[in-house]
């Protein structure tokens, strides 16, 4: 048996992964499911940078999306509705040693899970959040979720969704302490894996909503951006997003925009006359909460023995 | 120096002074009661340490008003200390006090309408209401004064407020000191031990502050010598050889985790469970732990659950309500064998109920709150020291059967303070660091043992142990599995843990002989109560025993044989069961109490009970005469 | 026009030729598998619709995969339904099919490995793939096949799709009715019945869709005429003279709701509960309800629980998770005595555990899930025709007690369609109107009478009945109260409720003799099947009976009464029960199934049991295996 | 018995409220705990718009802030921590003729109700919030709160707060359909009295942020502002918050601010070198979820009677 530290670093170098070592059981969504194509591109990025499989803990609540850890070949966390993210920040309270990815959905993270989405934005503990957000309730058959568009036929609304959906960029961009917040869409691979690795790469809570197709109970949402790519606005920066050549000859409309510049990003997010795709915000130095969680961790048990005798000492008459 | 003035306010020849002349008893119960804020509950606390120093048995209990700063001279503010002290051990808070210190009449008030008192109890009461500039409070005060006297009660008016006015410009920060200069004279206590707890409780204040107090001590000390002809004895005949600790549950608790090497605490605030974090926000660093403030119960218990998975056996701490929200993650816990400490200090309920008060109202809920089965260890802690013992026991548990563990625990237990021995922490007592080392590949990740329902886990990091975690139904292999046999296999193996765990535990011990009339069973903070007023019973020429459990799920064994030996068996609980005798109820339709509901499907005995839901501690006395009721009621069925 | 066709294709020479040749049958099961989204389901539920119109019994229930779109030709993909149709009443699934039509040879091996089928059961299989491109399909078909004919189907390749290619470019859509054509003849259905209900099906979509699923309809019927040699007759003998409906149980939750008067349900999203909301979000308006899709269960419950308070009594309707997350809320519903009803979908526990699966898992849970004393009224509906009556008996339950009412039905319930006496609905069904006359101000807000601790509410609205309500601890006058008594007197009269709501109802009937050597009693949905297998026993000459309860809280009366006439008494419940056979299970630590568990704590009465989690509804042939078992070890005990 | 409709606006003419009216139980709180101030300033606006105190119904959580309920003789429910906002919410549902008012606090509200909080400013039923926030969990006697400031002592963090606090003003202002959103201090009755006055008035949810003094807990957080009123930036529009007469002389920072600018909003509540008080935020134009969860509430039996007849009619056969 190994101790926690002395097997951190242990042989990583004589192993290479392929995209198959990341690959878990054959994932189970409806063809056409834009999640086949999110779980492409993290096993692309994972094999990019050549993380070890068993470091990498994917965790996700309840819901199509949120099968996610079954189709990967790591360790993995499928819990409960709406509770990914204490879960997943659980797990990266004592172990930095792990890489940790989120997998949630419009429903579970904005819905059920809203309280923990707008806490943990603010730990801002170093993990990769990827909301895949098909503006609907997928495993549970066509209900309204937050983000369903107004007027949209769902089962719990027939008469159509009758609230404008809600717009998770505003609320994440409001939320103090928060690190990085991107969007994009399943549909375009290039941009998706370089943001994707992006958020990855960033030290912190990296939040990305994931516009997603569901061909089976939201034909309409999709069709619209993706027939006329004029419904997006691509962001690009230095500092932002990679754009991969060829890639911004797609989106006629495309903006210069600075992520450390907060005020601008509120104000793209706010304007929903475009769906915009790229990287919003991103600050390398908010306090990551991890770094304090961990603090101790690295105590041997003689310390841990004179601590505990110091505490007992205090209360002994 | 201050050191030199102790030694000529408390010459020898005083101390043997004050000696003599003292009545020697077996023992008392003590209260200060003020209002909030006026530092009663420090001089209590402070009173107790030196009683448990000089050997003596000690149990303090606080009196918490509801409101955090409720209105000054009312009866629904009392705010107070009681402090049973004894020769010997003391196990439970007692039943009327022998002498009580009132800051003004009104708080009296409200402790006599609880039964507090009686006729015999000694009152020390401030007097400066007497002479009060409000005619009102002069009114109130000489009216309430008539009231103690037609209650028989003993009380002296003293100065106290003046006196202290001597040393200090503003007595409510002061005056509990001057307080504990009495009471330490009325019962001959060491006055060095009470200095040197005076400065350990201002340590970290100036210099000035502590000789301030260390004046009011003894300026207290002094007026009772002088002034009081109350003058008593207890002689310390606990103290044991061995080193002893003094705490209330609550920091127990807190100490519990760090001797059992957890080092992720995750809460949300909830009276009364909050204390036991606060004590671990003060000291956690300490073995390297930390505590996690999540931003509601369900997050707290999904942290830990995640801290859990990850390798980190984790503790959440909470109290009713909390527990209620928790109910989901739980039985997640259960589904998915994740090794987890929940400890639940039990408050007054149901729904938000009396959160400061005690009660034992979380059983059944802890037990089967969670839809579907879902199988965990369930430990009750009867004593402060159990409260300790029991968290690391509980992580022992939690990772050797990999089910979640809840501890119960309770308001009483929270706040009371009691010395036990100094436990023997080594490092045999923490959790083995987190195993880093490969997975056969050939081993599922639920590879249970047909017999025992225990398997290994693969912790992230090991190589070759990857899975993935669910609630769904899943097989050995940690797979979704809806086919027609996998979850009935899950089901038999998580249940067989129990069963396997079960199979450790002893027949638990009976107090007083092992056949009778009646038995009387117990759980949780009562223990001392119940054995108390059994005695009583027992030594009027009853034919009572009493017994209490300490591990509710899986159950003790030999219950029913134990059962079976007396003509009836009761149990006594805090708690809600209907009163056989009130309109409509029958014994067909009685509701009973928590762990007879559960000791009945179980033994099938047809058990009795006795519960109240005041709020309120046991008293001895009123238990003894419950006991001594029901089993006169046998003996004339005879 | 469409409906000439009809007549010349049906002509009542053919009708009656038909029929002449129909062997004539008591009762038949069939069911229909395919893969996800060909409809089978709509096809069964159409057949047993027409079977419900023709006076025949009726049960289904469906099959359903655990993904949304699973991958095509897999066994756990299977999705379908299963229809049983006979001369009177039915009440239950039944055991092995007689019949089955599958649209290909991969989930026909999920349903044999189920246990679904038996050596009799004729099996009608699309050879579609028998001639595809892949030959690894033509290879499973064969191999399949070969497997079917060692575990002795008797199978009949058809050529389905090809017969439908003739009529539609794309099967996929539409096969489903060509079934339903061939169904329909070898059943000798009433097919302008039948066509009937297709019109209804696609009512909302285009004439030209109507037609082309006529015409599917219609060539599956000439098919089976030509083709098949199976032809049976069923004659429906069940038809009374009253009007019948049918439907699945969820939408008789629904419609329940609708009759009750209540007119919000607040609900989250989740499996099985949903479709009820879905059927309200469609219907509710006709009688001015609204749902409120809430963003988590605690809402939907809080929004509940405000509406109620403000003289709305409403509803919510979940399933486990739901229920555990919902745990503090429904505590201060009862603690508060606000009026709410709660239904309670359940299904396969615990955790997530299987949402689309049958479980009885919730009993203990909503019994006890609250801390402290959370006394409250719990319903289980048996049946189909219960889920409707006891939503709106819950209403009324609800607001004459002042008590949160849960509602237990379950997956096999909610999905099943069964047709039942059309409820006789009148306006005093419906909840009065919210009462805003003035309230008399010497009338506190829980003036509990003591013998029943029944008490009025003020309504916000009512002049001089301005309380707060409070989940802490309160008095008659709903003030926070921590005294020594209130919060006794509190517990007492809630718990008191029960009693006098128990006073009211009857001894509930037996089934079968008063007496005997068995009894089996059971709650929920299982009780066709209980009822079924009990009969099978008594006719094989054993002396068993049953018994089924409907109220679990209160419990109905005189149960000990009834158990003791019996040697034996035993539930029988689809939730986990260690197996006494089972390693290291003994008598002492056996965890018991959850009505046992309860009734044993109630009556003292020895209970056993038998339970199983495999997330399927009992069939009465295993059952009348168990009964049987159990009885003859007891007769083989004289 | 009355019907529900019947009933609505008998005799509201020959009664007169005086502030004693709306009073309740004698209050608890501390001395010179900002919230006696405020349970006065919503006295004052109940008397001041007359409001028969048999139709209020303030729900609250669990806090010392949501002792409110009993302090004032009218109808109140005092319910769970956290959960004031979906009782709110139930209460608006069928009941229009109801005024309905939310005392919450900090940690009632951004910690264990986040999830309700942002979602009840979606529905945007008609009802006034008042979020007291004090910085601290005040009833459970000083644990930090999502607003407690960094590195402030409490009992769960002895060295400090060790996050930033949340502004829930960004946040607030990102949620989709939220209709109103205001700050003020407890310390400033005439303004204090505008604010809780138009946020009264506004249909829809109104959104106040109290700042709000808890001298046992928190000395230190509001002194700052209190001694030096230059912390606090006064918002000022004619579509604002009325400023009383003299009262804006105490603020020697002032702007002026259309409420109906979101971007503007964003960037003033984004701003944390002040304090904004005053009005934020506010859109009359938001779709308000009672007018359709009400929709059908006249419906009379007879009426009720053929539905239920029509319904089951479907299932007849
Ligand atoms: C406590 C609880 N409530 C409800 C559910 C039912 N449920 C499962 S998934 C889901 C929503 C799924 O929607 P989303 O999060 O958007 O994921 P998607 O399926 O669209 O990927 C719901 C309501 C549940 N499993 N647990
Ligand atoms: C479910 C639950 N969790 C925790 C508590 C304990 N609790 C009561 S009030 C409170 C926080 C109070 O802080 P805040 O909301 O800021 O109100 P304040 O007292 O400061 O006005 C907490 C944690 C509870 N009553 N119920
Ligand atoms: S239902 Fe929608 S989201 Fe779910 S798997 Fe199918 S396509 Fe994907
Ligand atoms: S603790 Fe603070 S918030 Fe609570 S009543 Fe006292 S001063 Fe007010
Ligand atoms: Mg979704
Ligand atoms: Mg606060």
């Amino acid at each position: 048996m190994f101790g926690l530290k002395s097997d951190w670093s242990l042989d990583t170098n004589d192993r290479y992964f392929t995209l198959d070592d990341y690959a878990g059981a054959e994932p189970r969504w409806c063809t056409g499911c834009g999640d086949l194509g999110i779980l492409a591109t993290i096993h692309r990025v994972c094999r990019e940078a050549q993380i070890l499989p068993e470091k990498i803990v994917s965790v996700s609540g309840i819901g199509c999306s949120s099968r996610l850890p079954h189709y990967m070949h790591t360790y993995g966390f499928h819990g409960l509705h709406g509770r990914a993210l204490p879960v997943a920040c659980g797990v990266k309270s004592r172990r930095p040693d792990l890489d940790v990815w989120v997998a949630t959905g419009d429903g579970d993270c904005f819905s059920i899970g809203a309280a923990h989405w707008v806490h943990a934005l603010r730990y801002n503990m170093d993990m990769t959040i990827l909301v895949f957000d098909n503006g609907i309730y997928g495993l549970t058959k066509k209900q309204t979720s937050p983000t369903t568009p107004e007027e949209y036929q769902t089962n719990t609304h027939p008469g159509g969704a009758i609230l404008p959906p809600l717009n998770p960029l505003t609320v994440s961009l409001g939320v103090t302490n928060v690190s990085f917040v991107a969007q994009m869409v399943d549909w375009n691979p290039p941009l998706l894996y370089e943001t994707i690795k992006a958020a990855h790469d960033h030290k912190g809570t990296s939040f990305v909503r994931i516009i997603q197709r569901c061909p089976v109970y939201m034909e309409q949402m999709n069709l619209d951006m993706m027939d006329d790519p004029a419904n997006l606005l691509l962001l690009k920066h230095e500092n932002g997003i990679l754009v991969p050549e060829g890639v911004d000859r797609l989106f006629e409309n495309q903006i210069e925009h600075d992520p450390m510049n907060l005020a601008n990003a509120m104000a793209v997010a706010a304007d929903e006359s475009k769906m915009p795709v790229g990287l919003l915000y991103r600050n390398p130095d908010a306090l990551c909460y991890d770094e304090l969680s961990n603090a101790g961790l690295d105590m041997i048990d003689e310390e841990k023995l004179a601590g505990v005798n110091d505490a007992l000492d205090s209360f002994t008459i | 120096m201050n050191d030199i003035a102790v030694q000529q306010v408390f010459s020898d020849d005083d101390e043997l002074q004050a000696r003599d002349s003292a009545e020697s008893i077996r023992e008392h119960i003590v209260e200060i009661v003020s209002d909030s804020g006026e530092g009663a509950q420090k001089c209590g606390q402070t009173f107790g340490i030196v009683g448990a120093r000089m050997g003596n048995g000690v149990w303090t209990v606080e009196i918490i008003p509801a409101e955090i700063q409720p209105p000054a001279r009312t009866p629904d503010g009392a705010s107070g200390i009681r402090i049973r002290l004894g020769e010997e051990l003391m196990t439970n808070m007692g039943n009327e006090a022998n002498l009580v210190v009132a800051f003004n009449e009104q708080v009296l008030r409200a402790r006599i309408a609880s039964g507090a008192y009686n006729s015999k109890t000694i009152v020390l009461l401030d007097n400066m209401w007497a002479s009060d500039e409000s005619e009102d409070i002069r009114t109130e005060y000489s009216e309430a004064l008539a009231e103690f006297t037609d209650y028989g009660l003993e009380v002296h008016e003293l100065p106290i407020q003046e006196e202290c006015l001597k040393i200090v410009p503003d007595p409510r920060k002061g005056k509990n000191m001057f307080v504990l200069g009495m009471l330490s004279h009325i019962y001959s206590r060491d006055a060095d031990k009470a200095l040197d707890e005076i400065t350990k409780i201002f340590a970290r204040k100036s210099e000035k502050i502590i000789s301030t107090n260390h004046e009011l001590f003894k300026a207290g000390y002094l007026f009772a010598k002088e002034n009081i002809e109350h003058h008593f004895e207890i002689v310390g005949k606990a103290q044991t050889d061995k080193s002893m600790v003094v705490m209330s549950g609550n920091q127990a608790v807190g100490l519990g985790v760090m001797a059992s090497g957890m080092e992720i605490v995750a809460m949300y605030p909830i009276t009364p469970a909050t204390s036991a974090s606060h004590y671990l926000a003060d000291d956690f660093h300490r073995v390297g732990g930390f505590v996690h403030q999540a931003e509601d119960e369900i997050a707290a218990i999904g942290f830990a659950i995640g801290a859990s998975y990850a390798g980190k056996t984790a503790c959440t701490i909470t109290s009713g309500p909390g527990i209620a929200l928790k109910t989901e993650m739980i039985s997640l816990a259960a589904m998915a064998e994740i090794p987890l400490v929940i400890v639940n200090v039990q408050r007054g309920g149901p729904s938000t109920g009396l959160p400061t008060k005690v009660e034992q109202g979380d059983l059944l809920a802890t037990l089967f709150g969670a839809p579907g089965d879902s199988p965990k260890v369930i430990l009750a802690a009867a004593t402060i020291s159990d409260c300790f013992h029991f968290v690391a026991l509980s992580r022992k548990l939690a990772e050797s059967f990999r089910i979640p563990v809840i501890l119960l625990t309770d308001a009483n237990l929270a706040t009371g303070v009691q010395p036990f021995e100094r436990p023997d922490v080594t490092c045999d007592w923490f959790s083995a660091p987190v195993d880093q080392s490969s997975w056969d590949e050939s081993v599922l990740a639920y590879d249970w043992d047909e017999e025992t329902g225990l398997s290994a886990r693969p912790i992230p990091g090991m190589r070759n142990g990857e899975y993935v975690l669910t609630g769904l139904a899943h097989n050995r292999n940690a797979k979704i599995a809806y086919d027609t046999t996998s979850n009935q296999e899950g089901c038999d193996m998580r249940s067989r843990k129990l069963a396997a765990l079960g199979r450790t535990l002893n027949v638990p011990e009976i107090h007083g002989d092992p056949e009778g009339d009646l038995l009387v069973v117990g759980w949780g903070s009562t223990l001392g109560t119940i054995e108390e007023a059994t005695d009583v019973a027992r030594e009027n020429g009853h034919k009572v025993s009493s017994l209490h459990l300490r591990f509710l799920s899986p159950m003790e064994p030999g219950l029913e044989e134990i059962f079976k030996r007396f003509k009836k068996v009761m149990t006594i609980e805090i708690n809600y069961s209907d009163d056989p005798k009130a309109p409509l109820i029958t014994d067909e339709n009685r509701r009973y109490a928590q762990l007879a509901q559960v000791l009945r499907a179980h033994t099938l005995v047809d058990i009795d009970c006795w519960s109240v839901v005041s709020g309120h501690p046991l008293q001895p006395g009123n238990i003894s005469r419950v006991i001594i009721d029901h089993v006169t009621e046998i003996e004339g069925g005879k």
